[in-house]
């Protein structure tokens, strides 16, 4: 028994919630379908550090669905790079999920609380799915499982507010549109590999040089995850769907939909067609660099600008994907590393955030805006103290996780003789000071109603946990920092 | 001898094209795309022959189904307003 | 009794249809048909009209005449087109069928003969649409009608 | 032998093609929605006859003829249906036959 | 140049068709169009593989006994049964979410909805400052 | 051969035309049914270039059952599309660009149906030998779907249930009041 | 529409045959086109006919919305499950050799069972979608 579980771990995380969600859907009680979704996403993230234990043995786990070897079957990949996303994503839907327990019966009608659930379920199966696929037309398929799932609860925040509809249209549109261009890079490359596996793909287009269909295959896939990833000009659908969504799942949303696009762009770029060198130091220093410092800037001051609370973290995420891309682009171990750790630290903080601003949403019944946040700190403390703990780990303060990502983000920009990037972060880092201090202004500063507020441990102990590792990752960041060079190391190897 | 009839196909078709598009009501398109897929059931026969396999015909039997139930969806739904009304 | 003679029709379908005879897709085949006829007597559809079969005896004369005559106004329709000569007309015919499955049979047999269309139904009386009065005329000499109702066979 | 079957199903081709375009061009020729539906009747009854008839002869006795037949029966099931409905509601949405009328109109 | 551009012509026709449905996407500002534009868009793709895995002179890729002969790929022809069946799920998806939004804003322009929107964000936080101004007197 | 370039030139042309009709019309019941005839046009395509499984269910699934939906959805919008105000030139240009970088590279793609071409060449050949051999069923598309790239299709099952489970769930018929349920912590409010 | 005879009627005939063609597709994809979506489509399509001609409320007589609700759910359930239970007998997810008492009979047991489990789920989605989109009501005015 033990022995099918550990030979089967990489495809049982996926399965854990994907079959999960098809009974799910057929449970009309509200609690036992929380409770089976709960234990689907414990249980997921079990398996997942049981992966994690297994990739620390054996570094690259190969797994051949249907028994069909890989260039014919389908495969499964999991390495040291892999695992980053799987721990994050199976991690914070756990969290996410207790914390759903309140908010989802809150903001959806009863009777479709139990599909609510299973769509649920099936956005985190993809997004696995995605991560841990080693076949590029796979990953189209788990693309749109995600997609199509999250574009659901996205629109089931209809019931507070109609945009929901039109944000979750948005997204459904420009998802579909980004996922058929990915189609299309992967079909020309097929075109010329005749191989839709990844290292097979690797393998192949290492002796085709200056090829025009292998240049524009790249572009059409690189354009299609971009769209997914939300990098700056792409990035429209994102912070209308985040802020009209329901709390939970903005929740869920925020804190790992782009971290999965992220993890496969950077696996496009390093691992798939690490043979073709000069195509991506190209891509990465004409195009995605300077798209993501425009993303840096634009997203903070959009941020700064913005009234609605939720629609303000969401903008700021716009900002931290620039910061993730940013590294990436720089192209060293260092960097690429630093993007991993503030992955993983993102994931942790927009979590937090989240959670701590919808559930000041849950109890004022109202759209969070800056203004009727007044006085919600005196009222609310402990929600409000793992908030502030999470915007100093988002401005990037000593002692908290962020700050642990964006030194090693500068010391990487440094090693690479690129100081003005180093600068240019700063000054966004300190930008993103303005509208977090904005927002603790007003809640702690500013006198408003006088609120007597009951908070419930139901909620607030998923934001305890997250803070809880918010800080731990601050103190002892060894585990992640670790992790992310194996990984980088991993995926760029020794070229550089 | 198959390709003529392939091509006879492709000429009405052409030409039922035209009544589409000049169209006047509604029922001549709705009557003209009907004929039209009458005709693309016999091309789809004819060019399983043409092709030396004529074992598809599976897809002609479909493409007669989806032409039968589109044709009837439509009416209905110039009948009625909706494809649930009862009437 | 209706069902199992829907199901044998169904059955004999299949065989003619499937072209593998072996253990396996011949009992598919015997629990599709089963599920067809048991869908089909859900929706209530096993009656005289959904299964006609007293049309049987004589229905292979039937459509042999029916095809003599789609054929003949196949030929004059073919003549008008070329001609240009069209003179529509529209007219009532009453109908002697008594089921309704009869008189649906009489009325497409009459939009199967190009030349002529039925327009309308009510209760034994159709509107009919013809090319010319030429076509007009055949049905109005009822001469279907009285097959049809021999088809029938209820008198 | 063959040679026989080719030449009838080259005379049936023929007389389908025919009645094919012929009706097309009647669809395009006709005045109103109820005589193109004299045409589109055309359309689906003697070319698809006939067409089915030349393949037939094209595959003697095999499971493809079976599905040609059904095929055939499909269409001239469906064919009436639709032609009927489509008068019908034309009828309904008011819309007058051109020409002569005969009686009482219902 | 004129034999190389044969060989690749329906390539261009495919490419020609999927930039059409890709206007509908992006360029057009009323929902319902937007996702027809998508499903010529897909359909497009769909040939383009379709394309990829033409053999000439092949036939259809199911064994026969009789004829040995080349069959086309039959990977293509996978990938794009998978591809049609998410491209329907999209759309229909998509046609509720249109419902939804025809019935909640009783329109179903771009222009239309985003200027309602425009004026109920306004109005939120408009509102609440009042609100709050209240709570300070 | 010349007559297999003539079927499709014939066809491609109804398509090119189709999709043309497409941006200019502005009735929304006729863009249903260009719709529904473009993807019936494009199984046609698929069964020249002797892809019939596909063939059959673009029939089946594009064209039948999406233009059902759109029909039933139909009832309900509005029957004309507006003109719109903003311009479309950046649409256009973008999809230009795009189709230019297309065409750019379509000639390094392989030519049409050459055997040589890798895509022919590298795994094709196992699965065609592999489906008589190893799986013992003539349609090789279908082993392929079911077996060596099953769970692809296990991925698009899911797809179509999570379609299905998402529409019953937005479209649920919502009671007659919108009578938001108080949560239990009330906010005193003292002001 | 079932005020008209015709149309009435031709359905009430067509209805079965339809069906029948849709599990004829569905069992005979191995050896020809089809398989498990077409199948779906094409039996639910036959249900669609009958929604369209005797009205949305008989349609969801014959096929009660809760059993369509389950039909959907275990159609993947069927796949995913024949997918553990290869994994169970210690094989890979979703290897069917091990199903048979020789390879190539797990696999044709494998595929049959997973294609079932497609055409179930497809054509309980498109009966859903079919229903959900028919009876939604009406658009409030402006």
């Amino acid at each position: 028994m033990i022995d099918i579980l550990t030979k089967n771990l990489p495809i049982l995380v996926v399965l854990c919630p994907l079959i999960t969600s098809l009974f799910v859907v057929l449970i009309p009680n509200i609690f036992f379908s929380w409770i089976l979704t709960t234990l689907s996403t414990f249980l997921t993230f079990l398996f997942s550090i049981l992966l994690y234990q297994e990739i620390q043995i054996q570094s690259h786990i190969s797994y051949a669905l249907g028994k069909w070897m890989p260039p014919i079957g389908i495969e499964y990949i999991i390495d040291k790079v892999a695992i980053i996303p799987i721990i994050i994503i199976s991690g914070i839907s756990f969290i996410a999920t207790i914390f759903a327990y309140k908010m989802i019966p809150d903001e959806i009608e009863k009777k479709s609380i139990s599909k609510v659930y299973s769509l649920w379920l099936l956005a985190i199966a993809g997004l696995l799915g995605l991560v841990t696929t080693g076949d590029a037309f796979n990953l189209f398929v788990f693309l749109e499982i995600s997609s199509l799932a999250s574009v659901a609860l996205v629109a089931m925040g209809a019931q507070k507010d109609k945009q929901a509809l039109v944000a979750a249209y948005n997204y459904l549109i420009i998802g579909a549109v980004g996922a058929t261009l990915y189609v299309i890079g992967v079909g020309l490359l097929y075109g010329i590999t005749g191989t839709l596996n990844m290292e097979d793909l690797t393998n192949r287009i290492s002796d085709l040089n200056n090829n025009k269909a292998l240049i524009a295959g790249f572009g059409f896939m690189i354009i299609g995850i971009m769209v997914k990833a939300a990098l700056f000009p792409l990035h429209i659908w994102l912070p209308r769907a985040y802020a009209y969504a329901p709390s939970a799942v903005s929740v869920l949303l925020a804190a790992t939909a782009t971290k999965a696009s992220l993890y496969i762009l950077a696996r496009i770029l390093f691992s798939v067609f690490e043979n073709s060198e000069n195509l991506i130091n190209n891509t990465l220093l004409y195009v995605i660099l300077p798209l993501s410092i425009i993303a840096m800037f634009a997203g903070t001051i959009m941020a700064i600008y913005e009234k609605d609370i939720k629609r303000l973290l969401a903008h700021s995420s716009v900002a931290q994907i620039g910061y993730i891309t940013l590294a990436f682009a720089i192209g060293t171990k260092a960097s690429i590393a630093a993007g991993f750790i503030h992955m993983f630290n993102h994931a942790m903080i927009k979590g937090g955030l989240f959670i701590a601003i919808t559930s000041l949403g849950f109890f004022i019944q109202k759209r969070v805006t800056i203004n009727n946040l007044s006085g919600l700190g005196r009222a609310m403390p402990i929600t409000f103290f793992c908030f502030v703990l999470c915007s100093l780990s988002l401005a990037g303060l000593p002692l908290t996780a962020g700050f642990i990502s964006k030194l090693y983000l500068i010391k990487a920009t440094i090693s690479s003789d690129a100081i003005w990037i180093a600068i240019l972060i700063l000054i966004s880092s300190a930008l993103s000071v303005v509208y977090l201090w904005k927002m603790i202004e007003v809640m702690w500063m500013r006198e408003g109603r006088k609120i007597v507020v009951k908070e419930n441990p139901t909620i607030y102990i998923s934001l305890i946990i997250i803070t809880f590792f918010n800080v731990y990752f601050g103190l002892d960041a060894s585990l992640v920092v670790n992790g992310s060079f194996e990984a980088a190391e991993k995926l760029i190897g020794d070229l550089k | 001898m198959f390709l003529a009839g392939l091509i006879a196909c492709a000429i009405t078709g052409i030409l039922i094209l035209v009544r589409i598009v000049l169209g006047k009501t509604t029922f001549d398109r709705i009557l003209a795309v009907n004929s039209l897929g009458t005709v693309i059931v016999i091309g789809i026969s004819i060019h399983g022959f043409y092709s030396n396999r004529p074992e598809f015909l599976d897809i002609a039997i479909v493409y007669a189904l989806i032409n039968f139930i589109g044709t009837v969806a439509v009416l209905k739904l110039f009948s009625t307003g909706s494809l649930g009304g009862d009437k | 009794m209706k069902s199992f003679i829907l199901f044998f029709i169904l059955f004999s379908l299949w065989l003619l249809m499937s072209g593998h005879y072996n253990v396996l897709i011949i009992s598919l085949g015997i629990i599709s048909c089963a599920f067809c006829v048991y869908v089909a007597k859900r929706g209530k559809l096993i009656d005289d009209e959904g299964l006609p079969i007293f049309f049987m005896p004589r229905l292979l004369n039937y459509l042999i005449w029916l095809f003599k005559e789609i054929l003949k106004s196949n030929l004059s329709t073919a003549k008008v087109i070329i001609n240009g000569k069209v003179e529509p007309e529209t007219f009532t015919v009453k109908t002697s069928q008594v089921t309704d499955v009869a008189k649906v049979t009489y009325a497409n047999s009459i939009t199967l003969t190009p030349g002529t269309v039925t327009t309308k139904i009510q209760k034994g009386v159709f509107e009919v649409h013809a090319l010319n009065s030429d076509f007009g005329n055949d049905v109005r000499t009822n001469e279907m009608d009285k097959k049809v109702t021999w088809l029938e066979g209820k008198k | 032998m063959e040679l026989i079957l080719d030449i009838f199903t080259s005379i049936c081709f023929f007389i389908g093609s025919l009645s094919i375009i012929i009706g097309a061009c009647g669809l395009i020729k006709l005045p109103d929605v109820f005589s193109r539906i004299h045409a589109a009747g055309m359309i689906d009854t003697g070319g698809t006859a006939f067409f089915i008839l030349g393949m037939i002869f094209q595959t003697g006795w095999s499971l493809i003829t079976v599905k040609l037949i059904l095929i055939g029966v499909f269409i001239f099931f469906t064919s009436p249906v639709t032609s009927h409905v489509t008068a019908n509601l034309a009828r309904q949405k008011n819309i007058l036959p051109v020409g002569k009328k005969i009686g009482k109109m219902l | 140049m004129i034999s190389s551009t044969i060989g690749i012509w329906n390539y261009w026709i495919v490419f020609c068709l999927m930039m059409i449905g890709l206007f509908l996407v992006i360029g057009r500002k009323n929902f319902l169009k937007k996702i027809v534009g998508l499903t010529i868009f897909q359909t497009s793709v769909f040939l383009l593989y379709i394309t990829f895995g033409k053999i000439k002179g092949g036939t259809p890729p199911i064994l026969n006994e009789s004829i040995d002969s080349i069959y086309s790929n039959p990977l293509p022809h996978v990938l794009i049964l998978t591809a049609i069946v998410v491209g329907v799920a999209t759309t229909a998806l998509g046609l509720s979410l249109v419902l939804k939004i025809n019935k909640e804003y009783g329109s179903i322009e771009e222009d239309d909805i985003s200027a309602q929107d425009l004026v109920d964000y306004h109005d939120d936080i408009e509102t609440r400052k009042s609100v709050d101004l209240k709570f300070k007197q | 051969m010349i007559s297999e370039l003539l079927i499709n030139a014939f066809l491609v042309t109804i398509m090119l035309s189709i999709a043309i009709a497409l941006i200019r019309t502005r009735t929304v019941i006729f863009t249903v049914i260009l719709t529904s005839a473009y993807s019936l046009v494009a199984a046609l395509m698929f069964i020249t270039l002797d892809a019939v499984d596909v063939a059959f269910t673009e029939a089946s699934v594009g064209a039948g059952i999406s233009t059902i939906l759109f029909l039933a959805a139909m009832a309900y919008l509005p029957k004309k599309e507006e003109e719109s105000i903003s311009s479309e030139f950046v649409p256009a240009l973008s999809c230009i660009i795009l189709g230019g970088i297309l065409i750019w590279c379509s000639y390094d793609l392989p030519e049409i149906g050459q055997l040589t071409a890798p895509i022919h060449q590298h795994i094709a050949p196992e699965y065609i030998k592999g489906s008589k051999e190893d799986i013992g069923i003539p349609n090789i598309v279908t082993s392929v779907l079911a077996s060596y790239r099953g769970y692809d299709t296990f991925g698009e099952t899911i797809v179509v249930f999570t379609a299905g489970v998402a529409v019953l769930a937005l479209l649920q018929k919502n009671p007659a009041k919108k009578n938001k349920s108080q949560p239990k912590q009330k906010i005193r409010e003292n002001a | 529409m079932h005020n008209n005879p015709i149309l009435r009627i031709s359905t009430k005939i067509l209805f079965a045959p339809i069906i029948l063609f849709g599990l004829y597709v569905q069992f005979h994809g191995d050896f020809g086109p089809g398989g498990g979506f077409q199948a779906g489509v094409i039996v639910a399509s036959a249900f669609i006919l009958y929604s369209l001609v005797f009205g949305i409320e008989a349609g969801k007589k014959l096929f009660p919305s809760n059993i369509n609700l389950i039909l959907l759910a275990l159609g993947g359930i069927i796949y995913g499950g024949v997918g553990i239970v290869s994994m169970l007998l210690g094989d890979e997810f979703l290897a069917y050799n091990i199903l048979g008492s020789s390879p190539q009979s797990g696999q044709h047991i494998g595929i049959l069972l997973v294609e079932f489990g497609v055409g179930l789920t497809v054509s309980n989605v498109m009966i859903a979608l079919f229903n959900a989109f028919a009876s939604y009501d009406k658009i409030k005015e402006k």
